[in-house]
């Protein structure tokens, strides 16, 4: 047992921390997502060039044969520095599942591109009527000789008007929740039959609801096997929330620590506001959710990167944990902000935005909470 | 003891129910027949101010028939008057405006064609009100205030005619003291508005800036350096109206068939255990705080004060809407996310996160919950 | 609507208080409790001169024709005064019982002797592996001609060991947890084949495990009517819960102004507790814990007086609120005595063990949220 | 990063295990034979002392095998010592006690022949132990100090042997200065124990009167005046054991098995969703505790301080000890009222009542949790 990082994973921390420290300040973050994309294309290139793109991906397959540690390493440092390039849908979603589950040639292909920096790509697997439930899947994709016809809307897909590919789970076969009967395929953003409805999420990123009518693919576009889409969807959805809840421990070590340091120079009734007890113990609740919080992530990665048979009921602990230390830590965070806490112009709403989505994404804390004791 | 409306107060509830039955604009005509509602509401007799006493033209309702009043008006969802000119300075001028400033500025608060803000939070004033420092002197010749100072949070600002303005005029004595109430329109030479964007990017809120403002003695509501005690019966009657109950009855109810539209499993997101126990937790706890409000009326009905009881209201009331924001929250699911003018999924999703952001203020604003906490704490349990 | 007492109830609160304050403090009540029957009967004969235990029942009965609002204000105070004394088991259980189902006999006989203070009565309704359920009742009764023989086990009989009478729930058909097929019989509790086990309760009050064996009874002491029961027990529990709600109401009271009192005159660090901001915020809570659960018992009891379609939904909302607020009021009043909450020198600890019992009795938290939601 | 024992680990746990496995006396043996237990233990090479330093004779453990070795331990449900002499007072000793008291105090210590309590708290010195009062004086010769006072919340005073006491010798200067740390017998004239009968009629602690005690001077641990720092170090030791990770998760299964075997409905109460999800709810937070411990060890065990999140361990394994009491509690239904000598309903039902109460005490000694947050803020967060 060991549960200090690396020399390598030091290095890895230490360069997205420089890299943040130089590129990412506030009024920086608002400038990207204030642009068309939502982030900068040159980030990305550098995200790559520093090696982070491939940092999870065997070294077969051109990565560097990092593990679940080093994803979720540089995802607490994105989560602190309110990171917004696609790295999330790219690397963690359709990564994962390529990289699992991937054909060769797929691999070849698009695995090849996602670490170079050359495609972007994302994940469409939410449908409305599903509410978390990655099996609820009603687009349709009929066999047609050696090709599938793929029919159906998507909704929430991450930076899909950026994506060159994207990954669609849709049913091949049994009924619009069964288990068995999905597929995963890989297609072309740009395909024939595709439309996008582009928006802003509320946290600054971009979103799509797509809808996809008649859109051909040939069955080599399968990742893994026909049927199996559910296997693809775990696993994802496994990883996702790993990243997420590092990402998640890095946004609330800045809003505790940023609290601290605001009540710090707030006087009201002539004391600072950390003078005052029930503040200090609130802060003190804060930090001591985060701590927790953060042991359960860095112990969930570590069973998912030994295979343990624990880690499917971690990780559904996990997610409820961190639901809930998030809503804690944010909504006090701007509580003792006062109403700064409320402007965009601080760092801590922008945080506290972040929280509140990524608790409904991959399954809520009540979702999980659920399986957890299933 | 017993908790049956009287027959006269049931009449009573009945023509409010008829009233609005009759009058209340249906429909998108809500939008544009506003006007009509509220001039209905005035001809009924004082119903456009249902808080104001006889003698200025409200209709003298007993407690009884206010929560009565208040109730159907909320169940019925009918548009509200912004507070500031109605509940918030209206009150302060009956008490201690003169009769001229009374002639002058109650007509155009009543009838809505003056917008009023409240100038009372500064950047080193939130919580700690008292502390304020936007600094008003005396001319030479007597006649004018010259106001130097800044103030934040300013709600609607940005579309207000006139501002009541708390400012200083000295700083000897405690800082309670010297607090002198002013009324200036929004167009005064040398009063600056800047926007602040909040939570979800929206601008409700503004910063105040005022350079050498000028304002007229006879602007002056009270006596010179009373201002304090004036906006402190205000602060109370704000705290009440920010408990929001009733609405928040109907807005649990509403929440309720949120959950129930959207499907999990071979039923809906209201048969999920966790979901539905957090949701019964919250009610219970509603039902207790509703009567809550009943005793507190019917302590001031029987002649008494509003009881230790009545601090609570706001505290548990914002914390209770904050709540009932939480759960529909959840109930849009990954429609939380979608922003800007777009809608996915569901319809209540989108503004199921707006209320959320937005409904961060109600513990903030009007006296932070632990300003409050501080309150009851000195003011009901007597602790040092 | 008018939610002040009226002239004879403000007299009744004021009664009791005198005798409250005449009769018990803390040292008096640990007297009583040591005793064999845990009680006084000098006190029972003044509660029946003083009219209390007449004051629910009607006048026909004998009674003095109350509400449940003077059997609100009786517990309140019984509450406050820790009173040990079995007005819940006689007047409020089986009083409840006799007064609503009893036959005119058994009222003449039964109702008129818990009235004039002759005779001390129970109800024997708890069974294990009912947890909670009130229906669930494996006591049988079998009937011979003109007479029923019960047998079973009845558990945590209140006042047993005093009691001369004693009604049991008993299945006269149906299986172990049907609504259908029980039925309530009065029992002469020194009846041939009734055995008992005695003991304390931790709230210094007694209880008893009573056996049933071949106990014979006429058909005259059916209460209400054959397999009827379940409309009796569901009767009597709502009255049980708020009488309990009500005395848990009062103890809460004691309970936030005790703990004010003790931390104005307990010094550390130099300064009273009182004076620490964390402890007056959560004083500040218990006492809004106790207002709120203090508004619901009283609307829940009117809304029973008034016979109003809601009551039962207010009950079980009530006996959750009850439970939840009474677990917060009483940890924390022991929290901030520190070491003297935990001893039974001092009332908290006993007013803390009295609401835990009451949590247990009639359907817990989770019970009654459980069918508040349902 | 790595989760994974070593191999050298995995053989130590395995070692562990076999022991526990020889050498646990099964069924009513544990009770009658403890002795052989404990000299087992000792005889394998200190493990009757696992935190004590090799050349005290203790194992020379590794962090992460103390952790293995405490783990297991708490699984088989090994018999505890008591922790006053072995846990809190020989670290005193080894740290600052002379070698003649070492020799002296150390064996009785460690064979259990010598039972201590501890002079800590008195009436006005609770959580703010350094406002204590028992005064000591020096005899005119300077070979005894003459003590004076009254302790109280003395655990097990009445069968201790000795007493490891705190008194003030000064009140010069801060309060922390002036304490001076002495040892001496429960049966020297003058003192006197009263017991102290806690929720739920237990006897566990007693107040302690300290009249005209006399203490040889070479009963004194360290130099005069220096008592506060050492019971300073020792009260860290005290607060790292109370957290009782380990047991709160056999403590949970527990609570599992005990739901389990108590029928709701078709099902039992594991079933019933409220009690589920409350009983998940605590097991994530213990998951994530049990890991915080592990983060503490490896922070010690790579050579560094435990780090800032040792300072929850307490705070948050008592908290998560009362949830799973109240668990219990719940379980038990209306047999939660049974008390004396009798049982009635489910076998744990008598005993869920007295962890209940006397489980209150945790958030309490030891340092009460609001000082403990108090001191998390200063020292972990830097707050004033």
């Amino acid at each position: 047992m060991d549960l200090s990082y690396t020399e390598e994973q030091q290095m890895l921390r230490d360069s997205v921390q420089k890299f943040i420290e130089d590129n990412y300040d506030i009024s920086e973050r608002n400038k990207l997502t204030a642009t068309d994309e939502g982030f900068s294309r040159d980030n990305w290139k550098q995200f790559a060039e520093l090696g982070w793109l491939a940092m999870p991906f065997a070294e077969e397959d051109g990565g560097l044969g990092g593990s679940p540690v080093d994803t979720m390493i540089l995802m607490e440092e994105f989560g602190k520095g309110l990171v917004v390039e696609p790295f999330f849908p790219t690397v963690v979603l359709a990564g994962s599942a390529l990289s699992q589950f991937g054909s060769a040639d797929q691999k070849a292909e698009v695995l090849a591109g996602i670490i170079d920096g050359s495609i972007i790509a994302t994940f469409a697997y939410a449908e409305e009527g599903a509410h978390h439930n990655l099996d609820h899947v009603a687009t349709t994709a009929t066999k047609d000789g050696d090709f599938y016809t793929l029919s159906g809307t998507k909704s929430v897909v991450l930076n899909a008007a950026s994506a060159d590919r994207m990954l669609v789970s849709a049913r091949t076969s049994g009924d619009v929740s069964d288990e068995a009967g999905i597929t995963v395929f890989l297609v072309d953003a740009g395909a024939d039959g595709i439309s996008r409805d582009d928006y802003p999420t509320v946290d600054g990123l971009r979103a799509s609801e797509v809808t996809l009518k008649d859109v051909k693919v040939p069955a080599s576009a399968i990742v893994g096997k026909e049927g199996s889409g559910h296997d693809v969807l775990e696993a994802v959805s496994n990883r996702a929330i790993l990243a997420l809840a590092a990402e998640s421990v890095g946004a609330m070590e800045k809003l505790y620590t940023d609290t601290i340091a605001y009540t710090k120079q707030r006087v009201q009734f002539d004391h600072p506001l950390s003078e005052f007890q029930v503040l200090k113990h609130r802060m003190t609740e804060m930090f001591m959710e985060h701590s927790l919080a953060k042991s359960l992530t860095m112990k969930a990665t570590m069973l998912e990167t030994q295979g343990s048979d624990e880690t499917q009921r971690t990780i559904h602990a996990l997610k409820y944990l961190i639901g809930k230390s998030s809503r804690f830590v944010g909504q006090n965070a701007v509580q003792l902000h006062g109403g700064m806490g409320m402007t965009e112009e601080l760092r801590i709403a922008h945080y506290f935005k972040r929280l509140a989505i990524i608790d409904s994404q991959f399954g809520n804390t009540d979702h999980h909470l659920t399986r957890f004791v299933a | 003891m017993d908790i049956e409306f009287s027959e006269e107060d049931l009449a009573f509830q009945q023509e409010v129910r008829s009233f609005i039955e009759e009058n209340l604009p249906k429909g998108m005509d809500l939008w544009t027949k506003r006007g009509d509602w509220f001039k209905a509401l005035r001809e009924k007799g004082g119903w456009d101010v249902p808080k104001w006493p006889p003698e200025f033209g409200g209709p003298g309702f007993t407690p009884t028939q206010r929560y009565i009043f208040d109730m159907e008006m909320a169940r019925h969802s009918t548009p509200p008057q912004l507070p500031f000119g109605v509940t918030m300075l209206a009150p302060i001028l009956m008490a201690y405006g003169s009769k001229e400033q009374q002639d002058r500025f109650l007509p155009g608060i009543r009838d809505g064609s003056v917008n009023w803000c409240q100038g009372y939070s500064e950047p080193g004033a939130g919580s700690d009100l008292a502390n304020l420092k936007t600094k008003a002197e005396l001319t030479e010749d007597g006649k004018h205030y010259i106001v130097n100072g800044q103030k934040i949070w300013t709600t609607l600002a940005h579309i207000a005619h006139w501002i009541f303005c708390l400012t200083r005029t000295s700083s000897a004595g405690a800082k309670q003291e010297g607090i002198t109430f002013l009324l200036f329109p929004m167009d005064s030479p040398g009063v600056e508005v800047r926007p602040i964007i909040t939570l979800g990017g929206s601008h409700t809120v503004n910063e105040v800036y005022l350079t050498d403002v000028k304002v007229p003695v006879e602007n002056r509501v009270g006596e010179e350096g009373k201002g304090w005690t004036y906006a402190k019966g205000l602060l109370a009657h704000e705290r009440t109206g920010l408990a929001g109950i009733q609405n928040s009855v109907l807005a649990l109810e509403k929440a309720k068939e949120n959950a129930a539209s959207i499907k999990v499993g071979d039923g809906t997101l209201l048969d999920v255990p966790a979901f539905r126990n957090k949701l019964g937790a919250l009610e219970a706890e509603l039902l207790a705080l509703e009567f809550t409000e009943l005793r507190t009326l019917a302590s001031v009905a029987a002649g008494g004060s509003p009881g230790p009881e009545s601090s609570i209201l706001k505290l548990k009331g914002t914390e209770i809407q904050q709540r009932i924001q939480e759960l529909n929250l959840e109930a849009a699911g990954v429609y939380a996310a979608v922003w800007g003018n777009k809608a996915a999924g569901p319809k209540f999703a989108k503004g199921a996160m707006s209320a959320y952001l937005g409904g961060r203020a109600t513990t903030i604003y009007g006296g932070a919950s632990e300003v409050q906490k501080d309150v009851i704490s000195k003011n009901v349990l007597g602790l040092g």
